[in-house]
């Protein structure tokens, strides 16, 4: 019988997920043995002329990573999503939005204003800015794709019938998933595959070195502690979102001592990351006095960047309310 | 009307570099846009944030190169808390960033890039690729090139926490010193780089020095442009990737500027066309003068072959080696051969692999004290770095809690925007004659993209590394007259 | 759970407590077309018994599997319609009350919004109904022990019943003596004074070896639930042990002299004293708030009966149920309220009470403001029934009867005395009537008022004046003294105590029964039971009848050993929990431990333990713990439902 | 029509909860623009629901509990205390005016506070306008 057919495609994407597939190393001549790579940009020249030319549903699964950021990635994806069986948003960004999604905090036009206007380096006195341009005497017209007013997640566009978490996802959470793919015996449709269904402590090395009562005094910055390595983060006060945060990563960037930072996203029974995240650090703050809160509030710094680093698109309001005018 | 016969072929091929071409009444090329199609505003969402979390956050903006956006933030980081870090955290950083420049200029190389010249230019496109590559050089140093490359990602996986978008970055240090296991495992993975980039270059002589086809390709004129050309370089002027003053040179050779990272709005602007997301980096003292090259146009390149030209060597011996054979051979600096930056990419190898094997043996690097902890209150940060493809500049203002107030990113492809513009525009030149299209122009301005490396996820945020391209061409009264799209 | 919900709706009118303002058949309509709703009807009292018949009907012939009533406030009927689902054989969780009366029909005046909120609400229940699961109730032992607050009537009454079928009482007092507001003030059927009833009690009290009292003690901290509470009391020191042989040599020599809070007002006391005749425990005491241990009455006392070194001690008592019962304050006129505090001839009733009582400070002479009045004129309701600006919007209901029977004793003694009664209503209800009559037979004058009287204090004496409704004029009453007919009122410290019990508080500052018709003796606090004139006026009898009941209830309660509670509780997911340990930290009842299961570290709920207040589900950061009854995917239902969706 | 905001009410069973029934035996009235769900204790409230509300087209939310040392579980309001003042922070800096979202400490004596509470909360937001305008910007 004839090979499945895999198509990978990026969005608004950094190439990170595109490098993790490459981080296959080996694995990926295993794979390229049992599928047929019918569409990758990075690495193959096969140009969307020939996905078009494909019957529909014919390949088996699109792995698209990255968010939906220009009206062009929406016109993909859709393409993709009739060409496909399956359609799997691979890695945060398409899940969630990713770390691009922050630009929900603005609107359009004031991203435009700083990139183009306002940076200190940009000399731009007649106040260009790329749009669709008419040059009138050439009399032609050069389409800009247009830069949507939010970014969104894959599932905002199109169906979406699993997900693999990370930013990127690891190699082994990657074959896992193409494991499971293959294997036959599909999870239930909207499944994220590959990592675990547990959060990070479960599989964090200093999950053991916890208190018995779980409460912390005060929130402590990166910049204002060298953490003892050896003993869980939380606990030392650095706000690590690895009880809030799907397991599968191994914990790497514990390992380098630092906080999770929840790149692997919320788990199944969470509807709202940020909001997840924010009950939890709330409940372990020891302390009954409001104006304690607020001083560590503080610590945060940034709460919605802290705790939708990943997730802002996906999260309940999307991003931040536009005021009318 | 025009309006009809651009919509259309548009939408048919999304996800392309756009190029137009409009031709004059003789129908030779009048003008030519390059356009990519990408923007994700990180200069805007910055703000707001927490600059411990900068070497973190920039990172998204290239996933190819993270390294170099996590170092530059984190270099950033120390310049705004004002804390220099202990001298064993400065080694271990500039360490894991020669096994970071080590792997991607190999990637490039030999997955990105290589085809051209492994494979061949004529070969069938599903051949070129890295497949093919294996197929050419056979599976064996295929392997060996695949597991390279792990063993380096692996190592910087374990002391930057994560390879894709690092984490032990933190302003005066790193988050975690290094342990004896991963010292062990350096030291051979040293050894092992030196031999790999040496054999890479071996390769490079063998199949595309010993080819005279290739080597006229390389010099001949469709890929030169006499620009500016900037990079840093250490106290000694010799190519450094982690640090030191930046320098520019003119068409000639001779130094135009050397500068230190915090007077870069002194020397770099930034020109915007309505046209692309990208914005044109030039060199403010000369200014703007269009798509044009030469020593009065501001179009300044860099990236490999800009790191060698404005150096005066390499500081170590088998890559200085390497480094005066490239330009005896390429008749002197500067060398303004575009295709000549696969070769200094290889120079560079070299150079990482030993300043890899001097750092892994220095035992300084074991020592426990990486980090001092700031105390004086943020305000300003800038840093630099070299990115595999280019000078990186991150720039922060703060208020005194150290929350961005303001950023600006001045990523490695970009410097090269406007002279990957001159180069499409000396292709259409040269390749529309007499209304005339010879297709040969797809390959040619293709492998002019391969050898930038144009990492447009840097640029302009997001990558197109596998560079499709469309070319509209217009008559004078602005009709289309065909589209060509390189397959 | 598997099986598809089958949804019934029932809508109750409440008379016209609802359908006044609900349109009623509007959203029994309305509530037809809700997803899985089977049935909608609607009855005008679904808490009825034809009503509860109509929905146990309904869950037989369409074999329902949920039920949403709209009704009242769960805290009214939940428990009745819950009985419904039980003995239609349905587990008693797969209801969902809509509270469209308390909530709705009530608090607005549009029928229109009134309706369509009556919906939402409606559609917010059924959203809920449809995830509703059958739950269990957790079973456990309880302690054979109650504890009793308040020495009146009511609780000594509560303490003597509880002891006679078994349970250990601690019974706690504030004051120094048990006995109450009874042992001072109060007639029954005119013939038995209150003292003799607190007296007759005080007995029993003292002989039954399970009633452990605390005099000077007080509450101060309540934990745990039902069944298994902790009871935290203060003891404060008595300084004078059971030697003392009331000889009263110490109050003699004490130099410490305030004003005797048990003739309300009216006498004054030593430090040390003895509250009143028959006062227990037997002995005098050191009033510890004002003594400042000069040491006089060492010397004075010949039975080493006096110990200064006495300290206040704390201690925990386990009980199983608590029994309120520390009554009420009388109101206290303010200065100038019918010239109150202006002229020595004006007193309030509990203070002739107390001139009448043989043991009061005139020995039961008539003397008021230090002369025998030849008439007296009663004012009634001040301080009730909004009489003045700051009075009550209540009645105290006691006081008519009171006032007519002390307007009568008088009468006995000094005939010649002229009465007036000066009146708004006579609320002499039930056998207290013939108390009224009798006034009639003796003279004693009654004269109605709308507009409350006025009093004016001159040199030429007192006058009370009112405007006579059947002459239709201004009179102008001159007299020897004023009696003031004041009311109950909440005690000064009752808002202290709702806070340590936890116990709702009513309209009136008086605590609220959880039902006033089908829970009368218990606070909505499960384990908590109510006596006396802590939830309301109540005169001597009412008090008692009440003590008897609560303890019956809590002789219920604790009578199998062992209790059910509300399966409410917090169970966490193994699949999913992740050992993260939040919940540990967040639980205040220490119930949520780490154990080991299938090699994985993760959270276990002790259920009896557990109060499921939920906030360990909040804090989860993975969803892994959640709270029956109360799951996020329960009440996230319910928000859709209430912005529209379904 | 004019516009009526519609606010969510999340109350904790012994007091806010009991309050409100309070406020319908004392017959007293107050706008109908409010929709209250029952938890047993403010400490159950996941700041989850609130943008859920939100998300929805809640105009404003309202969570409310015992007064501090009032908790019915000795200190659940506490945690809510906690939660929800990290929350009001983190709503205005996703752009949701502090007046739409209020945590109250209301217990079950307070009818009249609640009844304050109601009237001032609905004539705040309607000074306001509708949020689910604001929304639409969602693409």
């Amino acid at each position: 019988m004839e090979k499945p057919k895999i198509a990978l495609y990026w969005c608004a994407s950094c190439g990170g997920c595109e490098e993790s597939v490459v981080d296959l190393a080996e694995k990926v001549l295993d794979l390229i043995n049992v599928v047929d790579i019918v569409f990758w940009p990075v690495a193959l020249d096969f140009k969307l002329e020939d996905v078009e030319k494909l019957p529909d549903k014919s390949i088996t699964a699109s792995f698209i990573n990255g968010g939906i950021r220009l009206s062009e990635h929406e016109k993909v994806v859709k393409l993709l999503r009739s060409k496909s069986q399956y359609v799997i948003a691979y890695g945060a960004c398409s899940a969630w939005g990713g770390i691009p999604g922050l630009a929900n905090l603005y609107e359009r036009d004031e991203i435009f204003k700083r990139v183009y206007f306002e940076v200190p380096t940009v000399v731009n006195e007649e106040g260009i800015l790329p749009r669709t341009y008419e040059d009138k005497n050439l009399g032609i017209k050069i389409e800009v794709t247009e830069f949507l007013p939010r970014l969104l997640p894959l599932d905002r566009v199109i169906d979406v019938d699993y997900y693999i978490p990370g930013c990127p996802p690891t190699p082994d959470v990657t074959w896992n998933a193409i494991q499971i793919l293959l294997s036959g015996n599909l999870p239930p449709k909207g499944s994220v595959i590959g990592a675990s269904s547990r959060a990070l402590c479960d599989e964090c090395p200093l999950n053991k070195t916890k208190p018995e009562k779980l409460l912390i005094k005060e929130f402590k910055r990166v910049v204002e502690i060298t953490p003892d390595p050896e003993k869980c983060l939380l606990v030392q006060g650095l706000p690590c979102l690895g009880p809030v945060t799907r397991g599968g990563c191994g914990a790497l960037c514990i390992n380098a001592a630092m906080p999770c930072t929840g790149c692997f996203g919320m788990l199944d029974r969470v509807s709202d990351y940020g909001a997840k995240a924010l009950s939890y650090l709330a409940s372990v703050l020891d302390t009954e006095d409001e104006k304690e809160v607020e001083k560590q509030m503080e610590k945060l710094v940034d709460l919605v960047g802290r705790l939708y680093r990943y997730s802002l698109p996906a999260s309940k309001l999307g991003g931040k309310v536009i005021k009318r005018r | 009307m025009v309006k009809e016969v651009i919509i259309d072929p548009i939408t048919r091929l999304e996800g392309h570099g756009k190029i137009i071409i409009v031709l004059d009444d003789e129908g030779n090329c009048q003008k030519a846009y390059f356009h990519i199609p990408e923007l994700r505003g990180f200069e805007k969402f910055a703000e707001g944030r927490a600059a411990e979390d900068m070497p973190q956050i920039t990172p998204r903006i290239c996933g190819v190169c993270p390294m170099a956006h996590h170092m530059a933030s984190t270099k950033a980081l120390d310049d705004l808390y004002k804390v220099d870090p202990p001298r064993t955290a400065k080694k271990i950083r500039e360490l894991v960033y020669n096994i970071f420049m080590l792997e991607d200029h190999a990637l490039h190389f030999y997955i990105l890039a290589g085809p051209d010249f492994i494979v061949g230019p004529t070969a069938p496109k599903a051949e070129r690729n890295i497949i093919g590559v294996i197929g050419k050089v056979g599976l064996n140093v295929g392997k060996k090139v695949i597991g390279m490359r792990k063993k380096l990602r692996d190592l910087n996986t374990k002391i930057a926490g994560k390879v894709i978008h690092p984490v032990f970055g933190v302003p005066g240090g790193i988050s975690k010193p290094i342990n004896e296991d991963i010292a062990k495992e350096l030291r051979s993975v040293a050894n092992e780089s030196v031999e790999f980039a040496l054999f890479t270059l071996k390769v490079f002589k063998d199949i595309v020095l010993s080819n005279k086809e290739y080597v006229n390709l390389i010099t001949s004129d469709s890929y030169t442009h006499k620009t500016y050309y900037m990079g840093l370089v250490d106290d000694k002027n010799r190519v450094n990737f982690y640090d030191g003053k930046i320098r520019v040179i003119d068409p000639y050779g001779r130094e135009f500027a050397k500068f230190d990272v915090h007077e870069y709005q002194n020397y770099i602007a930034e020109h915007v066309e309505p046209w692309t997301y990208v914005k044109f980096p030039f060199l403010k003292k000369i200014g703007w003068k269009g798509f044009i090259d030469g020593e009065n146009s501001g179009i300044y390149s860099v990236a490999p072959l800009a790191r060698l030209n404005v150096a005066d060597g390499m500081a170590t011996p088998h890559a200085q080696e390497a480094y005066e054979e490239m330009f005896n051979m390429l008749g002197g600096k500067p060398v303004h051969h575009t295709l000549a930056n696969h070769w200094a990419r290889i120079i560079e190898m070299i150079y990482a692999a030993e300043r890899i094997k001097e750092l892994a043996e220095d035992p300084e690097i074991m020592d426990k004290n990486v980090r001092i902890i700031p105390t004086s209150t943020p305000s300003v940060g800038i840093g630099v770095v070299e990115a595999p493809r280019g000078t990186l500049i991150h720039h922060y203002e703060t208020d005194n809690l150290g929350r961005i107030i303001k950023a600006n990113l001045l990523v490695a492809t970009q410097h090269n925007a406007a002279r990957i513009a001159l180069s499409v525009d000396k292709a259409a030149k040269s390749f529309v004659k007499g209304g005339k299209v010879d297709e040969g122009i797809l390959n040619m301005v293709e492998m002019a993209f391969r050898a930038y490396d144009p990492c447009h996820a840097c640029a302009t945020h997001t990558v197109s590394n596998s560079i499709p391209l469309a070319f509209y061409i217009y008559n004078s009264k602005g009709n289309l007259l065909r589209v060509l799209v390189n397959e | 759970m598997s099986e598809k919900p089958r949804i019934g709706v029932y809508i109750c009118h409440c008379g016209l407590n609802i359908a006044s303002t609900v349109n009623v058949k509007e959203v029994v309509e309305y509530a037809k077309n809700l997803p899985d709703v089977i049935v909608s009807r609607d009855y005008v009292f679904m808490c009825s018994t034809p009503g509860q018949d109509l929905i146990k009907e309904d869950i037989e012939k369409y074999n329902l599997n949920r039920i949403v009533v709209a009704a009242c406030s769960p805290s009214m009927h939940e428990p009745t319609f819950r009985a419904v689902l039980e003995n239609a054989g349905l587990n008693k969780y797969l209801l969902e009350m809509a509270n469209i009366r308390e909530h709705c029909s009530w608090v607005h005046e549009d029928k229109t919004i009134a309706t369509e909120k009556a919906k939402d609400l409606v559609r917010m229940a059924v959203a809920k109904a449809r995830l509703l699961e059958p739950l269990k109730e957790p079973e456990f032992e309880v302690q054979p022990n109650v504890l009793v607050l308040g020495g009146g009537v009511a609780g000594m009454r509560a303490a003597l019943e509880l002891a006679h079928w078994g349970f250990n009482v601690y019974l706690v007092e504030k004051s120094p003596t048990l006995g109450g507001r009874a042992a001072l003030i109060g007639w029954i059927e005119s013939k038995r004074r209150g003292s003799d009833i607190v007296n007759a009690m005080i007995k029993g009290i003292a002989q039954n070896p399970r009633i452990h009292v605390f005099t000077n003690s007080e509450l101060v901290n309540l934990s745990g639930f039902v069944g298994n509470f902790t009871a935290r009391i203060n003891v404060n020191p008595r300084y004078v042990n059971e030697k003392c042989t009331l000889c009263g040599e110490c109050s003699l020599e004490c130099p410490i002299d305030v004003v005797n809070e048990y003739e309300f007002g009216l006498g004054r006391r030593k430090a040390i004293f003895i509250p009143f005749k028959g006062a227990y425990p037997q002995t005098y005491v050191i009033d510890y708030r004002v003594c400042v241990k000069c040491g006089e009455c060492l010397k004075a006392c010949r039975y080493g009966a006096i110990d200064l070194n006495d300290k206040p001690k704390t201690l925990d008592v386990k009980v199983g149920a608590v029994v309120i019962a520390t009554g009420y304050d009388p109101y206290r006129p303010f200065m100038g309220e019918y010239g109150y505090g202006l002229h020595k001839g004006i007193i309030t009733l509990f203070q002739l009470e107390r001139i009448l009582d043989p043991e009061g400070p005139t020995h039961g002479e008539l003397i008021i403001g230090g002369k025998v009045p030849k008439s007296i004129a009663f004012i009634m309701c001040v301080g009730s029934r909004n009489t003045t600006p700051n009075a009550k919007n209540y009645c105290s209901r006691m006081c008519c009867t009171s006032t007519i029977m002390n307007a009568i004793r008088i009468k006995e003694k000094y005939p010649d005395t002229d009465i007036f009664i000066i009146y708004k209503d006579i609320m002499t209800y039930s056998s207290d009537e013939r108390l009224y009559e009798e006034a009639g037979k003796r003279l004693i004058k009654f004269i109605r008022f709308e507009e409350p009287p006025t009093v004016s204090v001159g040199p030429e004496g007192l006058f009370v004046n009112v405007y006579e409704i059947t002459l239709q004029e201004e009179i102008r009453i001159p007299v020897d003294a004023i009696v003031l007919s004041v009311g109950m009122v909440p005690r000064r410290d009752l808002p202290d105590l709702i806070t340590v019990t936890r116990v709702g508080c009513g309209t009136d500052g008086f605590i609220r029964e959880a039902h006033l018709k089908l829970r009368p003796v218990e606070a909505p606090a499960s384990g908590i039971f109510l006596a006396g004139a802590v939830t309301g006026p109540k005169n001597i009898i009412e008090s008692i009848k009440m003590g008897s009941a609560a303890a019956a209830r809590v002789t219920a309660l604790l009578s199998k050993g062992r209790i059910t509670v509300e399966p409410l509780t917090a169970t966490s997911d193994k699949d999913i929990c992740s050992g993260c340990e939040v919940c540990v930290g967040v639980c205040p009842y220490g119930a949520i431990s780490m154990t080991e299961m299938d090699g994985k570290r993760i959270a276990r709920v002790e259920e009896t333990l557990c109060m499921g207040c939920g906030a360990c589900v909040a804090a989860c950061p993975s969803g892994a713990m959640q709270q029956k009854g109360f799951k996020d995917s329960q009440i996230m239902a319910q928000v859709v439902a209430s912005l529209g969706g379904v | 029509m004019s516009f009526e905001p519609k606010i969510v009410v999340f109350a904790c069973n012994w007091c806010t909860y009991a309050a409100l029934d309070l406020a319908g035996t004392s017959r007293m009235k107050y706008p109908a623009n409010f929709r209250v769900i029952r938890v047993m204790c403010s400490g159950r409230i996941d700041p989850q629901f609130v943008l859920e509300a939100f998300k929805q087209g809640a105009d404003g939310v309202i969570v409310a509990g015992c007064h501090p040392g009032d908790c019915h579980y000795i200190n659940g309001n506490m945690k809510t205390l906690r939660r929800m003042t990290m929350l009001r922070k983190m709503l205005e800096d996703l752009g949701i005016e502090k007046e739409r979202f209020r945590l109250e400490w209301i217990s079950a004596s307070e009818a009249t506070k609640w009844v304050q509470v109601a009237k001032e909360m609905v004539e705040q937001i309607k000074a306001l306008g509708p949020l689910k305008s604001k929304l639409e910007v969602m693409v």
